[in-house]
């Protein structure tokens, strides 16, 4: 009965390791405080508890106080924190504990951390992760069950990462912190790994050792096929794949694309991807309008409308709060049975 | 409401029972919850799990505070509440069997199942509380604002931690409450702790009370996780707002008995097998004891009937049904 | 050379008056000040200042202090105190000055504001309405020219109201104050008709006198066309009517849908215009990607996409902060070059 | 940096002469802004119409802040303004051609024509501003933060208003700044205003440095907008940050001789044609001429080298060109 992981093992494993997604985290951001000393890492619980949701699990003992800092619940000052040691050359990790807390912090992120680039016209760099859990599934209720990925995409200056696996996470990571760029960092609570929460099959995976990066901007075929393109991020990238593999004994044999990042969103990918299978799912934990799920079908229908043999269809949280009952959660989420249906429906 | 008693006298016998009544059932109500929330997580800790999902901050250690605020109130006084909202509700009377199968997820529960144990509305008692740190303080002033509008002498009892305090809105609350000088009651539970942060590594002054003085209002700490203190305190404060004189700032240095939040191993917090000695209930029960206020008997059937409400409000939780998934989406707009 | 508008001549005036927009707002506040003692008014400089975008103007003076308040500058205490009034029967309609000043009070606004009622399973109503200036043009750069609507209409639990015209500023009015939901009421800074900013020949409007509900959650045919849709809001329907006069010259006959309201979305009316037209542009003051005109396209896309005739084609902000300099600024926003290049690139 | 004579010392003159040349020059930049800003606006003031398009908030009367607080620093010291920037800019020398041209709008701006006078950013000087109330002060925090990491002794000076100081954002700064003893010196300029809502109806207490005792830390109020009074009690600051003692809050009563924004009709404020009497500038003026600090000479030559400075400073503005509009959207990422 516990809330917290143990620390990843040390350094040094031979590969292929089988890592969490939390643990993975927790490596590449290790592995580049040990290699750049202006990287840091803040925020609430970050030290001896080593993150709510372990991503910063051992960090503190390898890295001691001065670089990993427990923050003062005061999101705005440690968030501003984070952009003004940017300004000065440092690259701090910020988290900020459930994405779902954004909005008391939100000026400093949207209209500082993302912008300061672009008014000094391109003279000043902001290179700041955010790091944020999203997502339910454990009856953690309205305001803090929010993915709100939609929320941070829509707003221009800052690149949105989501890693669904553990090798994705690190390679994401890294990336994040080498980039110039303030880039939000959403991991899924419900991917990490935790002890304390339901797992998937899939929230282990083999992490390389040493550093490798993923690039931002990029998404990846998790599962290659024909009839149909499920585009996704997170924790859905592992329904589909369930569902995919449920679907292929009736000889559905469906693509499963993770974005993995939304600013930029590799539009490429979704209109080749859909140019093959010619018929669309978009699956989203994030709420239904005027997020994701419409940006990835208004960007197929604004390329060319002969691409799609079916009318694209979305599955996501139907415009309500998360509601804390499970019952009434499960049916707004975008589960593996709202999925298969969404892929019959769009095969016809 | 009883009259509130100077300083160096006693506060009368009938009140001191009813104190000690009152934190007596919020800690028999907190332990029922605490076993029903872990009864069926195991084998393995699984918080999505069991009758009790989802996150669970309980208030054990920290009665003094609700149970000595809240007497001052009447139903039409308002009570905000944090995360860890059980013990104020109950001392404010929210009605305990909906708000059980709220927490239990049930249809019949104060929110629909909507809600959960964070997210606890009693329209008929003024209460509320918000999952979002120091972020309830801001409703509780335009409840006293629509009070006085109304021209009652009701208040708004705006509660928060220690940890919150350090929020922005914490600030802009107090500085407008007092400007405005709207009847708030502004209470700060210090339990030293933070989640995980002690206070001495998120607040730059040992006594929030010393911020009061940044508003021009009153502030006072209440050392010991006192209830009487807390009463004699609050019932100034209250005093104060509804003669129309403006909000009060105290703050109570109480105790967090348990984790955080259930299933927090709590490895960051020293002095854990010693916790138990400070437990305020004890502790007052063996004085009233002492001071010949209490005897064994009574002591029982408070126990006793405490335990009694708290299974009747468990049972009708249980007896309420579980919510239609196909109303999930209800309730997004009246 | 004033900031400051004069106030409305005084009540009784017979119909039909032209009014500019901001003055038909202000009228529809103070009818419903005047019928219902419960409604009030805060924000920053809305009392003697009148609002600085001439959105309270001679409120203060009609309803003295008690009922149009001057706050400190701290939205999230006022915003919230907005709130739990409305949770205690008042109804208050609460001004941020700037649309883009959301992120120092969202929590307020999306956590609670927009969540209460859900919360309590409906056992707890919170009629506010949120007021709050949008749009650039004039250059004020990007901290205080944003449109963001596509912001709040992601979050459930509010509707979104956008007025482009003095008619639908006081019906939208009415209908948001006496509606029991949270209501943000978005207005166009370049369509209020104020004597200091630049304006278009559509900034005065008959307005009627007295007490009228513009129903929330229904679009508006600003102007029926056979050949084409412009579907938009705000600003950028007068535009998009200069367009459609101007392309009427060259025999192109455009429809102007201006949808009014974001939460709820007339997704009907957008279907019928499109089913006639067969042919979409979404014009959008607010960024490009996961907005808005995201979600316009795809409600035509999922339903039937044998609607379309040609790909669908959206002039947005293109995802970039709004620039100071006047050339820069021009170059980012809908404007009316973009939209009818847009249309006669829909119209092949 | 002059070394800080104690409160019943004199300065040295020549320091009070750079002062006073200090303020003049901001005067006369702030004149020739206002004039530019207005001059293709006629007839019938139109915001987005001009070479100068936009809000623009200007800070004539708040120069002795700006004069007194940057004398005390070095181009690696941060300064953070808000949306009334230019005096800050300015003493703490920031490139005025680039500061000009990016008010202009122009290509050779600080930003490229994209930021705008509340939008100037000169890394050469560490100086930044923010158009959105108290919201540069954590950024500054992180600089402070980056300097003590980098082992120097530099510090950020904050500047915000006095209707800033009920924001959030400025509760949360001064906490966490008094926490980690940041090298940080906070600087409300109390000009009596936020736009039209006087001080009174929105802060809850007459002295912001009472708040300083909120979060630990040295506060101090300078009345009468003196300039030799901000220099010695931020020289006391400065001075108590550079040796690792933490941050510190002052306050300056100053004044907002022109409207908060130009076309401001500040119809809301009295006592306007009596204003001109309090304008420091003059004030400082005559008190070093009777004091044989200045004589008319120098004061000419002053006033004169200000002018020149501004002239080329617009000239070489004028003589950027524009943006092309090609670039958009450049400089959204890195
Ligand atoms: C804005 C915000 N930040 C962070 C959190 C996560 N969080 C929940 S409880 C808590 C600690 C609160 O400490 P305190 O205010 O002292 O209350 P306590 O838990 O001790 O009762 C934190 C950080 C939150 N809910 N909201
Ligand atoms: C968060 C936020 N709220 C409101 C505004 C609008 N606003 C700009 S300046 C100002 C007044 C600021 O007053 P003060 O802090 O005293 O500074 P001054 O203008 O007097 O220099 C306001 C309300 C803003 N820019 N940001
Ligand atoms: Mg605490
Ligand atoms: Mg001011």
């Amino acid at each position: 009965m516990t809330l917290v992981d143990q620390p990843a093992p040390a350094a040094g494993a031979a590969p292929p390791r089988r890592l969490t997604m939390a643990k993975a985290m927790v490596e590449g951001i290790a592995e580049e405080m040990e290699r750049d000393p202006s990287v840091f890492y803040l925020g609430e619980d970050v030290g001896a508890y080593g993150g709510i949701f372990g991503s910063t699990t051992g960090l503190l003992e390898q890295f001691g106080p001065e670089r990993v800092l427990d923050t003062p619940i005061s999101e705005t000052a440690f968030m501003g924190l984070a952009t003004g040691a940017a300004v000065e050359g440092m690259r701090p990790v910020v988290e900020l504990m459930f994405a779902d807390f954004f909005g008391v912090c939100m000026d400093q992120i949207y209209n500082h951390m993302a912008k300061i680039h672009f008014e000094s016209g391109g003279h000043v760099k902001v290179p700041v992760v955010l790091t944020t859990a999203v997502g339910g599934g454990y009856s953690d209720a309205a305001q803090h069950s929010q993915c709100l990925w939609g929320t941070f995409a829509h707003l221009p200056g800052m690149k949105v990462v989501i890693p669904s696996n553990p090798a994705d996470a690190k390679g994401l990571m890294i990336a994040a912190i080498r980039d110039d760029n303030p880039v939000v960092y959403l991991f899924h609570k419900g991917a990490m790994g935790l002890a304390w929460m339901s797992k998937t099959k899939r929230a282990l995976g083999d992490v390389p050792a040493g550093a490798y990066e993923t690039p931002i901007g990029t998404a990846a075929v998790a599962r290659p096929g024909r009839d149909v393109t499920i585009a996704t991020v997170s924790l859905s990238v592992h329904h589909a794949l369930d569902v995919a593999d449920e679907l292929a004994a009736d000889g559905v044999d469906a693509e499963v694309l993770d974005l993995r990042s939304l600013v930029p969103l590799d539009r490429e990918a979704i209109l080749e991807s859909v140019g093959r299978t010619r018929r669309l799912v978009v699956v989203d934990e994030d709420y239904h309008s005027f997020g994701m799920s419409g940006e990835v079908v208004a960007t197929v229908a604004e390329h060319d409308l002969d691409l799609l043999a079916a009318p694209p269809v979305r599955v996501a949280v139907p415009d309500v709060p998360i509601p804390y009952s499970r019952g009434l959660e499960q049916a707004v989420l975008p589960t593996p049975e709202r999925i298969a249906d969404a892929v019959r429906r769009v095969l016809g | 409401m009883a009259t509130i008693a100077p300083q160096d006298e006693l506060l009368d016998a009938p009140l001191r029972v009813d104190l000690y009544r009152t934190m007596v059932l919020i800690r028999t109500y907190e332990e029922r919850i605490r076993q029903e929330y872990h009864a069926d997580k195991t084998p393995g800790f699984d918080i999505g799990k069991g009758k009790v999902p989802g996150e669970m901050h309980l208030a054990a250690g920290q009665e003094p505070v609700a149970a000595g605020a809240c007497a001052h109130l009447r139903p039409s006084d308002a009570v905000t509440a944090t995360h860890r909202p059980h013990h104020l509700a109950i001392a404010h009377g929210v009605d305990l069997d909906r708000m059980t199968a709220e927490i239990f997820g049930r249809d019949g529960g104060l929110g629909h199942g909507r809600g959960g144990h964070m997210h606890l509305f009693d329209p008929a008692v003024h209460f509320s509380c918000s999952g979002i740190i120091a972020e309830g303080l801001p409703p509780a002033l335009g409840q006293a604002f629509a009070f006085r509008r109304r021209g009652t002498d009701d208040v708004a009892v705006a509660v928060t931690g220690e940890g919150a305090a350090n929020q922005g809105a914490f600030h802009e609350s107090l500085n407008l409450a007092a400007l405005w000088r709207l009847p708030v009651v502004f209470v700060v539970e210090d339990n030293d702790w933070g989640i995980s942060v002690p206070r001495s590594a998120s607040t730059a002054v040992a006594d929030n009370a010393l911020r009061a003085a940044g508003y021009g209002m009153p502030g006072e700490r209440i050392e010991d996780n006192d209830v009487e203190g807390v009463y004699r305190a609050a019932g100034r404060a209250v005093a104060r707002a509804r003669a129309g004189d403006g909000p009060s700032l105290l703050e109570v240095h109480t105790l967090r008995l348990w984790g955080h939040f259930e299933g927090d191993p709590q490895s960051y917090r020293p002095g854990l097998a010693t916790l138990d000695e400070a437990d305020p209930i004890p502790r007052y029960r063996r004085r009233l004891l002492e001071e010949g206020v209490l005897d064994e008997g009574r002591v029982e059937a408070i126990a006793a009937e405490a335990a009694g409400r708290v299974g009747r409000a468990v049972e009708a939780a249980l007896a309420s049904p579980e919510p239609d998934p196909a109303t999930a989406t209800a309730y997004v707009f009246a």
